[in-house]
């Protein structure tokens, strides 16, 4: 491998950030699954960077999941996007932060319609008006929030009161890198550092402190697909894509995998599980597996966050050996309990992964 | 372990890196013709079995290359021998006698 | 009178029709912006279809100057056209009169590093037709290091609308086919695959070449592009293409993965088209006067094309097309130069 | 000159022969004895060995045919014609055939005639306690001839002796020639002789050399005739009173001794196991195993001769000599398993070789069973069979008896001329027929056949007979040789006349129902492997033909046509060789300048078609027509 080769396809791709007032919209997956991400970043952006960011529960979802299963039109889907614009408008904001990569590839998918179709563009600004009674405009600015992190990420290391490190060897941990198929592959300009390397990830790693994994199939998606996971007969598919993934990372083994879509350390995250359960394989060291966290979680490790208020115990993949190696102090027993310390119940252990 | 309803698919890709190259050679050394296939797919556009069944010699060397020698023999389970593919093979493959060789290479052992 | 022509550009195609045009008793001047005179045929070791030395077929070329003035290191600075002349400054210092120019720009190589998923310059073991050939010529490349499994993969920056290149570089099949051979003659053991869309072998002993490469050599050709390359933790890379005979995806570990990169109109050869305002057509080359009658003729008068300058053509063909060159400037410069009073009506109707 | 009586009188009184040694014993007899004992328990063994590897059956059915006196017949007819006069070869090539027959013949009646006379003078000898296996051939040396008693019987035998002497030695003499000059005698090549066949073939030039030299030293005792007397008198001329004549009958016995020890390494072993193979073959044995049982006779009755050589089509390259049925014979004598499969594999199958060959060695059958051995196992699946395949033009009106059934075959749709040609003729004649195969069919399970995989073969066999049974047909006409050949053979196909169409049509035209037009056009027909030599059809398609055209010779036809190249039978032949061959098939078929090269074969039209345009030839030479295309006009 050739760093500075790719340093070089890094510095053809970058994209400007905006240095505040974001309006921030949320993801639908991760307000279920990983809510303490959300959070985490708005903590981050707020408190450690203290930026702008504002949110409104008028939001709704961009209507990516429903378009990319084919049930509704395009049409329609770029009037619930028009409807956000709206709002942000409403709002003063012009410079448009959303939590979802789904959201953020059908965002770009959406603007670059209208660019090369300005009558489209007019059709849904009817649509809008005749279904809301509302005007839009098109953001100035439209990042991913990983971008914004990524634009504070040498910020949030001065802050920071850990590094990346295995703290009993001193040496940096290996991470795998998994970005959201909807980041940048279908609009390579639209992402930091482009398709094949994208580097918005890469860069937190590497002001972070730990030593980026770069294994075969890292372009490989998640396994979510859409129709793939949501069709119980499909499901096999996705799981064997998954598998792929990590058949092809276990050789470097990783410590930890990083993620920036709702989805991935969702499906790298459970299907660990799946693999497991099903046939006996676990790909971390000792029967555990490999944690996959996204990019808040890991920014509120390195912040010093309580672990267990950036939600990792939602996670099936214990993420102790991490903390361990990290040299993270955490109380286990309360790993499980909730908000004013409720017991949240404790998951039925498996078989197979530790 | 657990059934969750659904698991693993096997592959359908093709593993060059699984390619038996020792029995490849053996094969080219009996019918060195198994080379110099261009694919063009007259010999399964004119073959008597093909009629009846899904067969091609064509996809036969292909699978032989591509590391699946099992379906290869499965697909010339069927050949009649009639010739007719080595009548219209613009590169003179000697077809009957590769499909003899392939089978007796592969299905030895 | 001796009339001055001006060749731009020192490869095959220049080095040809300098050769033609002084013997025809005309008084060259060459000006090549390179150190040395060949072009890309200095750099190439052998050639297909033949394998016969490419320094053997420059030394041939350069033999033939017998008497040509020319320059390397030299570019041009400024072009200025006169009524029927062109008033050239040269970077050296010199200031030429030329009364016919001709342009013999040929071309770059498509920069690999482009196309991103083949991870040119970036693993180790990627390298391309060019890097191949001087290996060839050198052997010294510390990529190659008795690679087991070697892939070719055709069409880099051709045929490719998303490289911006959508022709064909036509010479690319052929080389790889050559280079294949050639590198299984290194590697006997080797396992060689050649990754095609379509093999365009259209030459006379092309097939034959082919057919050996299949026959002889066992090169196994796989129609499908590859579209994915990384790299493994052992170095070794991992491709991924289709087999569109089989229309099956297909995976491969190899040790050495040469990437086969296209003619991509020179870069140089563009600056001077700026400064005498020629024009281009969509694919970047340099447009002949009007279709495919018109030749070597640009559509300034007294300013002539030949070789890669006007696209793709194999090594005879751009020989081929500079002598042809020679012929129209001879023509021009008997029947339509000389006539001051009707020049322009004579171009207006001859050119 | 003695009145006849008296010499008869003087006989009953005097012995006319004398045994000159008491112990009619001498030690140059050894060597003889020796090989010849050598010889014999070699044969002896073998045939037990032979016998006990036929099929129980297949032997039995041997031992009866010894007694069933229409094969006693044809056994005496093959062994006097085949084994000692060589009618066969004398047919095709009569200096060749008198030179076989000479040293066969006249070597067999120098053995015959020399019991005989020890039969008639010293009858005791012949028992084998008493020299009886050395003393006849020697006998000249034994005897002595009592001065005065010799009768005309006497004489007689002397004669007879003598001619017979002279007459192998003629054919020694030839075949010495021959092996210098083999083209004189007709033949281009020759075979490579092993060491053993040189051994026994050197002695055998000597035997009778040495026979005349130590028989003329012996003349004035033991007698002579014109030849040995005359010679004496020679030697006695040349050397006076003193003939030391040991040393010749001690070379005369080396000799004879070397060549029978050498014999059963050697192509001269042809010469008794010829014997074997004709009960054998007209007992109607066939091999079931290239090398066991029937198969070891057929190959050791194999004289070497090298006919076959340049029989075969593939000699048009000298390189493929070597793949000739005498070289696979060879190898299959010397167990040299991937000679005999390269070989086996190679053959186009035109069976020229087995038509020429003078002992009836069946060396494409023999080719075939060794392709079983590695072939016939193979897997295979035609499941896709058993569900029954229709014919898709297979008559609605197919209950109807009578109805006459065409199958083109997998080649002729590759040929879509004939199948367009039949129609012509078929219409003209007011002929209605169903078309089997219109959407092509099931492969006729011939070439199946020919690579050895007969199990295989038999479930195609199963799947079309089906089908044509089903149909109800009549008569089944077929275009394609190799279809023809092995739906008459082996289909057995009860109640329904199989035939192929340069028959129907001719019959056709016999009949009146056809009219064709006569031309100018000059014809050669080209006569298809599978179709003559293999079916035996020449006359028909000529008798067609004859009616619609001037018919010109071949340079080889019938049963010496050379194959086109384009057989079926070779597995191993590449397109180069093939057109090697096709070139030169070609190059016979146009020796008498004719407009038009007409096959019956669908195979053979494609590869002279192609052999005429890729000859290089003028545009608009000769043409290539299908049997049927010429007939339709």
């Amino acid at each position: 491998m050739i760093y500075e080769g790719k340093r070089k396809i890094w510095s053809e791709y970058q994209k400007e950030i905006p240095d505040d007032h974001y309006f921030y919209v949320r993801s639908c997956i991760r307000q279920s699954f990983f809510p303490a991400s959300e959070a985490t970043f708005l903590r981050i952006t707020r408190e450690a960077l203290g930026k702008d960011i504002f949110e409104t529960e008028h939001h709704t979802t961009c209507g990516g999941i429903a378009y990319h299963s084919d049930t509704i039109p395009q049409e329609t889907v770029m009037t619930i996007i028009a409807r956000q614009f709206a709002l942000m408008a409403k709002y003063g904001y012009e410079n448009y932060v959303c939590s979802c990569i789904t959201s953020f590839g059908l965002y770009c998918e959406t603007l670059e319609t209208w660019r090369e179709f300005p009558e489209l563009e007019a059709k849904i600004r009817d649509n809008l008006w005749k279904s809301c009674k509302l005007e839009f405009a098109k953001p100035k600015f439209l990042i991913h929030a990983s971008d914004l992190i990524y634009k504070y990420r040498n910020n949030i290391a001065a802050q920071a009161v850990r590094k990346l490190v295995n703290v009993h060897t001193g040496e940096p941990l290996k991470v795998v890198e998994h970005i959201g198929c909807h980041y940048s592959k279908m609009f390579p300009s639209k992402g930091v550092g482009g398709a094949e390397y994208p580097y918005v990830l890469v860069g937190m790693i590497e002001a972070w402190g730990g030593e980026i994994v770069d294994y075969p199939e890292r372009r490989h998606c998640c396994g979510f697909g859409f129709r793939q996971y949501f069709i119980k007969g499909n499901r096999g598919y996705s799981l064997s894509n998954t598998h792929k993934k990590f058949e092809s990372m276990e050789p470097f083994k990783p410590d930890l995998i990083i993620t920036n879509c709702p989805g991935c350390p969702y499906f790298l995250d459970r299907w660990q599980y799946v693999i497991a359960e099903s046939t006996g394989k676990t790909y971390g060291q000792d029967g555990h597996g490999i944690p996959a966290l996204t990019y808040e979680e890991v920014a509120g490790l390195v912040m010093g966050y309580d672990p267990w208020d950036l939600g990792l115990q939602t996670h099936q993949v214990g993420v102790e050996p991490l903390l361990d190696k990290m040299g993270v102090e955490y109380d286990p027993a309360k790993k499980y309990l909730g908000k004013g310390g409720k017991d949240l119940g404790t998951p039925v252990a498996c078989s197979c992964l530790r | 372990m657990v059934d969750f309803g659904f698991g693993l698919v096997p592959s359908s890709r093709i593993n060059l890196d699984l390619f038996d190259k020792e029995k490849y050679e053996e094969l080219a050394a009996m019918e060195p013709d198994v080379r110099v296939c261009m694919a063009c797919g007259s010999c399964t556009a004119v073959c008597t079995a093909g009629r009846l069944v899904q067969t091609s010699l064509r996809e036969a060397i292909e699978d032989l290359k591509n590391a699946r020698p099992e379906k290869a023999l499965e697909m010339l389970g069927a050949c009649q021998l009639c010739g007719k593919c080595s009548m219209v093979c613009p590169r003179g493959i000697n077809t009957r006698h590769l499909i003899l060789s392939i089978t007796k290479v592969y299905s030895a052992g | 009178m001796k009339n001055n022509i001006l060749i731009i550009g020192g490869g095959p195609a220049g080095l040809e029709a300098s050769a033609q045009l002084q013997r025809m008793g005309y008084n060259v001047i060459l000006i090549e912006k390179s150190p040395r005179l060949g072009g890309h045929l200095a750099k190439w070791d052998r050639l297909f279809p033949d394998g016969v030395p490419a320094d053997d077929v420059l030394g041939g070329l350069i033999k033939e100057l017998n008497g040509v003035k020319y320059f390397t290191d030299t570019d041009i600075r400024a072009i200025n056209r006169l009524e029927k002349s062109y008033n050239v400054r040269l970077t050296n210092g010199i200031t030429v009169l030329s009364d016919a120019v001709l342009v013999a720009s040929g071309f770059d190589l498509f920069d690999a590093v482009r196309k991103e998923e083949y991870g040119y310059g970036i693993y180790d073991r990627v390298i391309t037709n060019a890097d191949l050939e001087a290996w060839f010529k050198t052997g010294s490349d510390k990529r190659i290091d008795n690679p087991r499994k070697i892939g070719f993969v055709h069409c880099v920056g051709s045929r490719d609308e998303k490289s911006g290149c959508r022709s064909c570089s036509k010479v690319c099949c052929a080389t790889a086919v050559k280079q294949a051979i050639e590198v299984k003659q290194a590697f006997p053991e080797a396992e060689v695959f050649c990754f095609y869309m379509d093999l365009r072998l259209f030459g006379r002993h092309y097939e034959d070449l082919y057919l050996k490469a299949q026959k002889e050599y066992g090169i196994r050709f796989i129609r499908g592009r590859v579209a994915e390359v990384s790299e493994n933790i052992d170095g070794t890379l991992v491709v991924k293409a289709e087999d569109t005979v089989a229309s099956k995806p297909l995976k491969a570990t190899l040790d050495l993965l040469v990437l086969m990169s296209g003619m991509r109109p020179s870069a140089s050869g563009k600056a001077v088209g700026d400064l005498l305002e020629m024009t281009v057509e969509e694919d970047g080359y340099f447009a002949v006067r009007s279709g495919i009658a018109a030749g070597q003729r640009s559509p300034l008068p007294g300013l002539f094309l030949a070789g890669a300058a006007t696209g793709p053509k194999t090594l005879p063909e751009t020989l081929a097309d500079a002598r042809a060159a020679a012929v129209e400037i001879d023509r021009y410069l008997t029947e339509i130069f000389p006539d001051a009073r009707n020049y322009k009506q004579l171009v207006r109707e001859r050119w | 000159m003695t009145p006849l009586n008296l010499i008869l009188a003087a006989q009953a009184a005097d012995p006319e022969v004398i045994d000159r040694i008491p112990s009619g014993y001498s030690h140059f007899v050894i060597p003889f004895t020796i090989g010849m004992t050598f010889m014999l328990c070699w044969i002896g063994v073998g045939c037990v060995r032979l016998l006990a590897a036929i099929p129980r059956a297949d032997r039995l059915k041997f031992w009866k045919s010894l007694f069933i006196p229409k094969t006693v017949v044809r056994n005496l007819k093959d062994l006097f014609g085949d084994c000692l006069l060589h009618v066969k070869i004398w047919q095709r090539k009569p200096l060749l055939g008198y030179m076989h027959s000479a040293i066969a013949f006249g070597w067999f009646m120098l053995i015959v005639l020399g019991h005989i006379e020890v039969a008639l003078f010293v009858p005791a000898r012949l028992n084998v306690a008493r020299g009886g296996l050395f003393y006849p051939i020697f006998y000249r040396y034994f005897v002595w001839m009592n001065p005065g008693h010799t009768t005309l019987r006497g004489s007689f035998f002397f004669f007879l002796m003598d001619f017979f002497l002279l007459y192998v030695l003629t054919g020694i003499a030839m075949a010495v020639f021959k092996r210098f000059r083999s083209i004189v005698l007709g033949m281009r090549h020759t075979t490579k002789p092993s060491l053993a066949d040189r051994v026994a073939l050197y002695s055998l030039w000597l035997i009778f050399p040495l026979r005349l030299l130590a028989e003329s030293f012996t003349a004035d005792l033991s007698g002579g005739s014109f030849l040995t007397v005359g010679v004496n008198h020679f030697w006695h001329f040349l050397f006076g009173d003193k003939l030391w004549f040991t040393p010749c009958w001690w070379a005369y016995s080396i000799c004879l001794g070397l060549f029978f020890a050498a014999m059963p390494f050697s192509r001269y072993m042809h010469i008794l196991t010829e014997v074997l193979w004709i009960l054998l073959r007209n007992a109607g044995i066939k091999p079931s195993h290239p090398r066991k049982g029937v198969a070891e006779a057929e190959i050791y009755a194999c004289s070497s001769c090298g006919l076959c050589l340049d029989a075969c089509p593939m000699n048009v390259q000298k390189k493929n000599l070597k793949y000739s049925s005498v070289y696979f014979i060879r190898f299959l004598r010397r167990h040299n398993e991937k000679k005999i499969n390269a070989i086996a594999d190679k053959c186009l199958m035109c069976d020229k070789c087995h038509a020429l060959c003078p002992v009836c060695v069946d060396a494409p059958a023999l080719r075939r069973a060794q392709r079983a051995t590695g072939n016939n196992a193979l897997p295979y699946n035609y499941s896709y069979l058993e569900t029954g395949v229709s014919g898709a033009d297979v008559p609605s009106k197919g209950s109807e008896r009578g109805g006459v059934l065409y199958f083109a075959g997998c080649m002729t749709h590759l040929t879509p001329r004939i199948i367009k040609a039949v129609d012509k003729v078929f219409k003209a004649a007011g002929i209605e027929y169903s078309f089997a195969d219109r959407d092509g069919g099931v492969c006729c399970g011939r070439p199946l056949m020919l690579a050895g995989r007969l199990e295989a073969a038999a479930k195609v066999i199963e799947a079309n007979k089906k089908m044509i049974e089903e149909s109800g047909c009549e008569t089944l006409v077929l275009s394609c040789p190799i279809c023809y050949k092995v739906f008459k053979e082996e289909y057995g196909l009860r109640g329904i006349k199989v035939i192929h169409y340069t028959q129907f049509i001719n019959d056709l035209i016999a009949s009146g129902k056809l009219k064709v037009e006569k031309t100018g056009e000059r014809i050669v027909y080209h006569d298809p492997c599978e179709l003559g030599r293999g079916c035996g059809v020449y006359i028909e398609p000529r008798a067609a033909l004859g009616q619609a055209g001037n018919l010109v010779k071949a340079r080889k036809e019938y049963d010496e046509s050379v194959c086109c190249g384009g057989s079926l039978g070779s597995l191993t032949l590449d397109t180069r060789d093939r057109a090697k061959i096709a070139e030169s098939s070609l190059d016979n078929l146009l020796a008498n300048d004719p407009d038009t090269i007409v096959t019956a074969c669908p195979l053979c039209l494609k590869t002279f078609s192609e052999a005429v345009s890729n000859s290089g030839r003028p545009p608009g030479g000769v043409a290539v027509k299908d049997f049927a295309e010429v007939i339709a006009g």
